[in-house]
């Protein structure tokens, strides 16, 4: 049905050229899904938009061809393109909320669509809107129709999307990333209705995603992308069990899995023996009752609702649960930068919740607990160079200056592995992987004894993710810290945690060692959670 | 010939229409002029720079058809013209005049101080004998009476609607007045926009004087005088009333724009060295000024040569002519002999003060004589005063070191214009200028006629004795200038404010 | 080490890295913001040299030779105290330049410290300060500068503090909207685990950040600046004479344009209108200058 | 609508204390002004005994508090004084004066809008190119000249030179009469009584101080345009308008024009208020009997009441505009009051 030979594509940047596609060619069969996946910058958005003609402004379609069903899609005339675009060929996007016109009712917004391709009238557009919004489940969907995306939840949103992708009745319809910025248990209930409707209306779809487990799980085929190339292409299972580039064997060996250990992540040569980290008897933090309410617009957010746990030195505590269900604002209390509503923090015995958050920087303990945050580009002042946010608890809290400072930084880059000459960049001038460690280098510095991390890998791709989880793994060998580590991913949780928390509306709904916790979920809550995240087939062993 | 419409333009805004209430500024004294008549009126000649002028010498009749003066000079009786009526058809009576007297003298501020610059200070010296007789007694004879009454304060006004429109705490009806008018004179307003334009309408039952010519006047405000400039060149408008000297002296030299310029008579700019500072009341340093200054240049960049030089007059003193030439001219080497003489021979540093409303001409000059002054070694930095201050700071704090001042009496006497701005403790006295012999000699000359003969000893001693101490020294006598495109019969007039009765199309 | 190796081809330092490196790109990569430069150069150089440079005292009078038309020997003909024009308009270019400057820099200290705290603390600090900068702009900006300058008495330093009082509250709005989308953020919480006060983090964390979007503020007020000085000396509120000052010699040439001396008000017009626009243009080039984001 | 209407009471609650802070600040700068209006206003010739008198009626004898009491009291019955210049009650002055303002301010707005949005929107269809460079050059020259000197020059070109422009003399040429007062704005107002000569002669009189202002008001409306329109279409729902097929017009009008209102009817509130303050300037050079020259006359002489009744009108004015633009906003953005 669609067929894309040698297409490149090229944008004109201040730098010069980028060629962000380099000559791939790829077929998608009627009725059958496709999947492009491959990391961050690989050029699967590029494809799409380029076939669908919509590049941004300086991109360009250099050579190739795109057919879809007997027409020259390069050739086609704006105009004829207007109609292929939602009447054939259809998209849907990532971060379902700003993909919708904020001010624009919704119902209004499947409408514009179906009268731009004269699928209805005015008369019996709100009908045909309506009809479209119940063909993807929409509760209520007539009430639904007046309402503005921001009254929506994030999977409400992204079915609006996908209604007006598919309100039309396209052949084709392309999925990029449709489920990053979803919960795991939304994820699997709008990647099921997509692959339903897809199914009944015996349509083509190309699944966009930089996770391998979610496209072996609803693609017919996959084609591996990396710098602009397709490198592998094949069905799913044999992907998985007999990759053929090395590429696709380091994507597969990073996404984690049931029954891969943490050493398993990594590319087989650089693999060594995972370290033994010792979890001593003595409780370094202990939680008691804490409660955060926060005052909210529409009466107070009970974010945490008495929670109460211990960490013992050396341990590696696990919290997981959806978002908004207070990990955060755990995480937070117990490192002292928010004050909890009541509830006292002892660590080390000594209880740190009785200093305010606003003193605690002058605090003995400041320096024993450090963070390292979800989202490290945010985390870093895009002023200052990774030298400099590195040595900053260095000079604020050790007081150290000078040689002896630098010496300190360039250790610590030396010990997260990140090379001397990155040292003087600024935040933007790092990829994602080394602004990771730059935030890690900077909670480590002052050795605490207790590390907490809120999501460290979330914003990060598979391969890098696996580097980053594997050094945490060496650091705490090394130093002997304790982690709270926050995730909504319960496989990595797996990978990495003694113990683990799962945390449902600011409550701990399930506890326990993590291997008896995920195998046995006692709490049904638990077991919705592990069965939405997405099973990639085991490989062979390696 | 008689009709039509006349349109002029003003920079300044009107913002009352009665003379006698408080707040009203000098703009708006001529509806007073042209709405409202006086018993008597000052007579025409042709005047100096072209045109037409009022003439001090010449009484007139207005609403009074005769009038007598008793020997000794105490009472005056008028006679008022019977055929008189306000513009509501009422008769003018004596008891109007009365009643208009009594509010001018009642009313306080400029009108009752100007109205006692006649002798007249009290209702009891008015009085209405009958409809048509109206007599003022004085306590002291004196000659500035008669043309105190032809000035625009004394207008008369219909007292019957002013009554009617009175209340208990407004018993001269000046918020009725100030919006309304009510009198006899030969225009009514009929629209008066504040702030843009005032309309006049003939009132063909006059009998003040000749029936105007314009049966409308409308005169209308414009604030930027480059705006006005351009109206009359372009002849959209038949005048322009009070121009730049600039302005003046261009038009002048245009086909089609008739400008004139009348020096304003008992009127003279002047730069005043304050007494209360101390360099200045050393004489020789008054002198070293007053020789000091650019003259000529200050007169040609400041006023473009209009009006009358003020300087390089005859030592002696042979007339009574004011204003007058001073002995004083430019001479750098004697202005620097007299500061070496001086006890500040090294100088010194004084603030040259001048008011922003009367920067067009007091900023020119400000600047030519800062540079000078620095050539005998006095430093002087410009002071802008905004004109709200400026009245305070200059005329009635009299603190401002050395300024630009331009005192203009009304009533065309020397000793007139030395009794405000010589007598120490005067409003234009603003130098703190204090002489005995001046003081003595201004209140023995004020009221006694021109004809005695003490009259002449006595101004020419005053003369003398102000060219000597110098706490005015006269720069030169200004002009009013006044540009008309195809419109004639302009008449100037001491009050420096638009009559417009007087005006024709142009004969040509 | 995969990703690095990849994403990081040298790890020498390229020439974009240093500082006059990039203000060098930044110039070059739009037209139009180095003519700003080019311009701004030009009058720095003026308010610098110019009183040094130029033919005629800016200050003598030559009755004899008044209002007389551009020529070689005035290029900008001379005003009605037969002062050079050229002269003048040089000359006051450092007074000009010192008003604006002098009077953004106030408001923009003022403004970022009153808007730094109202950002960063909020509550009722910031209720209050919304309401007295709401004061402040209820006023019509140019009445308000008129009012202060009437009140104070026209010296240069009143107008100066005319035009920061009127410009402050730009800022103070400015810089509360760009440190409170950042007082929660990632590296905002990571100075305070890494021992900063909360001042210090307000000061050397956030603060800096919102400088991009100030410099653009900044700009557009050094040019309203001299633009506010010229009204104000056209109601008769400006620099005392005989200084010479832009906008007075707008004016007061303004007067003379009818009559046929355009050359009074056009020349110091056009300058100040170069410089207005200088200004106005360099906003977007200062923004990319002090802009990390900017470097590759 | 609850949460709406609540919102705009909340936005009136907050207006109060600037309202209150504007009749402070303006009465303690009147006061600040140098100069002693009793001695002003007693005339040229006047003595001390007379300026004693009239300070005594004006109340300006009493301690300062005492005064600013009276003042209060007074504006709370609605009285605002009575202007020393003008010798009528401030109200009244201000009644005759604000709309001819307005009506210059708004007529200057709109063309300024009719010019500077669909430049704006030009400029961030085509960001980089010569069309952006040019529309900010031109904007930014507009804004770059003195409005006072941009009017003369107007004058000068199009009624002095070419005489293309009726003379600068106000609002009306006198051969008309102003139209029966219904609202002050003489276009309406010969609008609504069907006088369409009078309707032109007015119209003729407000091109050239209307285009004076609008050059000056053209670039921050053109430059926030750009910008608005610009993020607007880079935003993801663009992106997702075009890929389901949407035409050009509808994308960019329908989808990205409404969105990039939002910033510039905030700034159009901003130039709003800058505009009031520039009209000062423009009225005196071009006649025009409005408020800003009313207040510049008040200011010079020191005329209190006048000086505090312009400051709070102009206050209220702001702070109805404010209301509005806040209705607008919430209008165009469903978001706005609920979250
Ligand atoms: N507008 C643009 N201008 C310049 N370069 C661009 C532009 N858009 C994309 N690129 C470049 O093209 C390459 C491919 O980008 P693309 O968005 O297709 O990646 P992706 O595989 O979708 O990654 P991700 O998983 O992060 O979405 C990248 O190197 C990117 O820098
Ligand atoms: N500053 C705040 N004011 C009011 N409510 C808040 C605030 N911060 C968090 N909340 C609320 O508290 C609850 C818990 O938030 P928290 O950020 O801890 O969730 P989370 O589990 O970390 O979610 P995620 O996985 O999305 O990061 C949420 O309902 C959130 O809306
Ligand atoms: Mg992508
Ligand atoms: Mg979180
Ligand atoms: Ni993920």
């Amino acid at each position: 049905m669609l067929s894309i030979k040698d297409l490149s594509v090229a944008f004109k940047t201040r730098k010069g050229e980028v060629n962000a596609v380099r000559g791939i060619s790829l077929d998608v069969a009627k009725g059958k899904t496709l999947g492009i996946v491959g990391e961050s910058g690989s050029g699967k958005s590029v494809t799409s938009y380029a076939l669908m003609r919509i590049l941004d402004a300086g991109g360009e379609i250099r050579t190739g061809e795109v057919v879809y069903g007997g027409i020259d899609l390069r050739a086609a005339s704006e105009r004829d393109m207007r109609d292929i675009r939602g009447r054939e060929i259809s998209m849907i996007f990532q971060n379902p909320r700003a993909a919708l016109n904020p001010i624009r009712r919704v119902g209004h917004q499947v409408e514009d669509v179906l009268i731009q391709h004269a699928q209805a009238t005015r008369q019996d557009a709100n009908a045909k809107a309506i009809a479209a919004l119940e063909a993807v489940k929409i509760n209520d969907a007539a009430a639904r129709y007046d309402a503005y995306p921001f009254e929506l939840s994030g999977g409400m949103c992204q079915r609006i999307v996908i209604a007006i992708a598919l309100a039309c009745k396209p052949q084709l319809l392309i999925a990029d990333e449709p489920t990053t910025g979803l919960d795991i248990t939304t994820q699997k209930a709008v990647m099921d209705l997509v692959g339903d409707l897809t199914r009944e209306r015996g349509m083509g779809m190309i699944l966009i995603t930089h996770d391998l487990g979610l496209a072996s799980q609803y693609c017919d085929r996959i084609v591996v992308m990396k710098d602009g190339l397709i490198v592998e292409e094949g069905d799913p299972h044999k992907l998985f069990t007999d990759p053929q580039h090395a590429y696709t064997r380091k994507l597969v060996d990073a996404t984690p899995r049931v029954g891969a250990s943490i050493r398993n992540l990594l590319p087989p040569e650089t693999r060594t023996a995972e370290p033994a980290h010792k979890v001593h008897d003595r409780p370094l933090l202990e939680v008691r009752d804490l409660v955060k309410t926060y005052p909210g617009k529409s009466g107070p957010v009970q974010a945490v609702k008495s929670i109460s746990f211990q960490i013992k030195s050396g341990q590696s505590l696990g919290l997981v649960g959806e978002s908004g269900s207070g990990k955060s604002t755990t995480s937070e209390m117990v490192v002292r930068l928010q004050d909890p509503t009541s509830g006292n923090i002892l660590f080390d015995g000594q209880d740190i919740a009785a200093t305010a958050s606003a003193r605690f920087m002058r605090h003995p303990m400041r320096g024993e607990i450090q963070m390292v945050f979800q989202d490290a580009t945010d985390s870093l002042n895009p002023r200052g160079t990774a030298a400099s946010a590195i040595a900053e608890p260095l000079a604020r809290i050790a007081k150290m200056r000078g040689s002896k400072l630098n010496a300190r930084v360039a250790e610590l880059a030396e010990l997260v592995g990140l090379p001397q000459p990155l040292l003087s960049r600024f935040p933007h001038q790092l990829s994602g992987g080394q602004k990771a460690r730059v935030g890690i280098a900077r909670a480590i510095a002052l050795e605490p004894k207790l590390l907490i991390l809120d999501e460290p890998t979330a914003a990060l791709d598979v391969s890098i993710q696996a580097i980053v989880l594997n050094l945490l793994v060496d650091l705490r060998a090394q130093m002997g810290m304790s982690y709270l580590f926050v995730s909504h991913d319960l496989n990595v949780v797996r990978l990495l945690c003694d113990e683990v928390l799962v945390m449902k509306q600011g409550e701990i709904v399930d506890r326990g060692p993590t291997a008896s916790v995920m195998d046995n979920p006692s709490h049904t809550y638990t077991r919705s959670l592990i069965e939405a995240a997405p099973q990639p087939p085991n490989p062979v062993a390696a | 010939q008689t009709g039509g419409t006349i349109v002029i333009v003003s920079g300044q805004t009107i913002n009352s229409l009665d003379l006698h209430r408080t707040g009203t500024n000098r703009a708006s004294y001529q509806v007073a002029v042209n709405c409202y008549d006086r018993l008597v009126s000052f007579g025409t000649k042709d005047a100096p720079g072209g045109g037409l002028s009022y003439d001090y010498d010449t009484i007139v009749p207005e609403l009074a058809e005769s009038w007598t003066i008793s020997d000794d000079g105490l009472t005056m009786t008028f006679k008022i013209k019977s055929d008189a009526t306000f513009w509501d058809g009422r008769k003018v009576t004596a008891a109007d005049v009365k009643w208009s007297f009594d509010r001018a003298v009642s009313a306080g501020g400029f009108p009752t101080v100007q109205m006692k610059a006649g002798g007249l200070e009290r209702p009891d010296q008015f009085e209405a004998v009958d409809d048509e007789t109206f007599v003022i007694t004085l306590d002291k004879p004196s000659k500035l009476t008669l043309p105190d009454l032809a000035v625009p304060v004394p207008f008369i006004i219909n007292s019957e609607v002013a009554k009617a429109n009175a209340t208990e705490d407004d018993p001269w009806a000046m918020e009725y007045l100030h919006m309304t008018p009510a009198g006899s004179g030969a225009f009514q307003v009929v629209r008066w926009d504040q702030g843009q334009q005032l309309v006049y309408e003939r009132n063909d039952a006059w009998v003040g004087g000749p029936l105007p010519s314009f049966e409308r006047v409308i005169v209308r405000e414009v604030p930027s005088p480059a705006t006005r400039r351009a109206l009359i060149e372009r002849g959209d408008v038949q005048m322009s009333f009070n121009i730049p000297n600039k302005d003046a002296a261009e038009l002048d030299a245009m086909d089609g724009v008739d400008v004139y310029s009348t020096p304003i008579e008992n009127c003279i700019h002047c730069l005043c060295p304050n007494f209360n500072f101390e360099p200045f009341q050393d004489a020789n340093v008054r002198k070293a000024l007053a020789y000091a200054i650019p003259y000529e240049a200050i007169f040609q960049t400041a006023a473009y040569g209009r009006g009358a030089p003020m300087w390089g007059g005859e030592a002696e003193i042979t007339d009574t002519a004011w204003p007058r030439k001073s002995p004083y001219m430019t001479d750098l080497a004697k202005a620097k002999e007299h500061m070496a003489a001086s006890s500040f021979a090294s100088g010194f540093e004084v603030p040259l003060s001048i008011s922003l409303g009367l920067a067009d001409w007091m900023e020119p000059t400000a600047l030519l004589l800062q540079e000078a002054f620095g050539e005998i070694g006095i430093k002087t930095q410009i002071e802008k005063i905004p004109g709200a201050n400026w009245r305070t700071a200059a005329l009635v704090e009299k603190r401002l070191p050395l300024h630009l001042e331009n005192f203009g009496g009304w009533l065309n006497t020397p000793d007139y214009y030395f009794f405000w701005a010589y007598k120490h403790g005067h409003l234009f006295n603003s130098s703190n200028y204090l002489n005995e012999e001046i003081e003595t000699l201004v209140d023995s000359t004020l009221h006694i006629p021109m004809d005695d003969p003490a009259y002449a000893p006595n101004i020419k001693r005053m003369f003398e004795i102000a060219f000597e101490d110098l706490p005015r020294i006269p720069l030169w006598q200004p002009a009013l200038n006044v540009a008309m495109n195809d419109a004639a019969g302009y008449e100037f007039w001491f009050h420096r404010q638009l009559d417009v009765r007087p005006l024709t199309t142009a004969t040509s | 080490m995969a990703d690095m190796t990849a994403s990081t081809p040298d790890t020498t330092r390229r020439k974009g890295d240093t500082t006059l490196g990039h203000i060098v790109y930044v110039l070059r990569d739009n037209p139009v913001t180095m003519l700003a430069f080019a311009m701004l150069a030009f009058f720095l150089g003026c308010a610098f040299f110019g009183p040094a440079l130029v033919p005629y005292d800016p200050l003598a009078t030559n009755a004899a030779r008044a209002l007389e038309a551009p020529s070689w020997d005035h290029w900008f003909g001379t005003d009605n105290l037969g002062r050079d024009v050229f002269s003048r308009v040089i000359v006051a270019t450092r007074l000009d330049l010192t008003i604006s400057v002098a009077a953004v820099a106030l408001s923009f200290v003022i403004g970022s410290i009153l808007g730094s705290i109202a950002g960063y603390w909020g509550g009722w600090l910031d209720a209050a300060l919304n309401r007295c900068l709401d004061t402040i702009m209820a006023f019509p900006l140019f009445v308000l500068a008129m009012g202060v300058v009437a009140a104070l008495g026209n010296t240069v330093e009143n107008i100066i503090y005319a035009t920061a009082i009127i410009n402050i509250p730009f800022y103070a709005r400015l810089v509360r909207a760009e440190v409170n989308i950042r007082r929660h953020s990632g590296f905002a919480q990571a100075a305070k685990l890494a021992g900063n006060s909360d001042l210090r983090v307000l000061a050397v964390h956030i603060f800096p950040n919102s400088l991009p979007p100030m410099m653009v503020q900044v700009s557009l007020n050094l040019g309203w600046a001299i633009l506010n000085a010229a009204g104000l000396s056209f109601i008769g509120l400006g620099v005392a004479p005989p200084t010479p000052e832009w906008g007075i010699m707008v004016a007061e040439g303004a007067n003379f344009i009818v009559s046929g001396e355009w050359w009074l008000a056009v020349f110091p017009g056009l300058w100040l209108m170069l410089a207005v626009f200088t200004f106005n243009l360099l906003g977007d080039g200062l923004r990319d200058i002090v802009d990390p984001r900017k470097r590759t | 609508m609850a949460a709406r209407s609540k919102m705009i009471l909340g936005r009136v609650a907050q207006a109060i204390p600037v309202v209150m802070g504007v009749v402070v600040i303006s009465f303690l700068l009147t006061r600040a002004l140098p100069g002693d209006p009793a001695a002003y206003f007693a005339g040229p010739a006047a003595d001390e005994a007379s300026i004693a008198e009239i300070r005594e009626t004006l109340g300006l004898d009493e301690p300062l508090f005492q005064q600013f009491f009276y003042y209060v009291g007074d504006l709370i019955r609605g009285d605002l004084g009575t202007s020393l210049t003008t010798g009528q009650a401030v109200l009244t002055d201000l009644g005759a004066r604000l709309p001819a303002s307005l009506e210059l301010t708004l007529v200057a707005l709109l063309l300024s809008c009719a010019i500077a949005i669909p430049l704006g929107v030009l400029a961030a269809t085509r960001p980089g190119t010569w069309v952006d460079h040019l529309c900010r050059v031109l904007v930014t020259a507009g804004v770059s000249m003195p409005t006072f000197f941009t009017g003369i020059l107007l004058i000068y070109i199009f009624y002095y030179l070419a005489g293309l422009a009726p003379s600068p003399l106000g609002r009306l040429d006198f051969i008309y009469l102003s139209p029966p007062h219904v609202t002050g704005f003489y276009l309406i107002d010969a609008a609504l009584a069907g006088d369409w000569e009078t309707w032109l002669g007015a119209l003729k009189q407000l091109i050239l101080p209307a285009t004076t202002l609008a050059l000056f008001t053209l670039a921050p409306i053109a430059r926030m345009t750009r910008a608005a329109m610009l993020s607007a279409l880079s935003s993801d729902f663009i992106r997702t308008a075009r890929a389901a097929g949407l035409s050009d017009r509808k994308v960019l009008f329908g989808y990205a024009f409404r969105n990039a209102l939002l910033p510039v009817v905030t700034t159009l509130g901003m130039v709003f208020s800058f505009t009031l303050g520039a009209n000062v300037l423009v009225e005196k050079v071009f006649a025009w009997p409005g408020i800003g020259s009313y207040a510049v006359e008040a200011l010079v002489v020191s005329d209190y009441a006048a000086v505090q009744g312009f400051v709070l009108a102009m206050a209220l004015l702001f702070v109805a505009l404010n209301l509005v633009i806040d209705i607008a906003y919430a209008l165009i953005d469903p978001r706005i009051g609920l979250n």
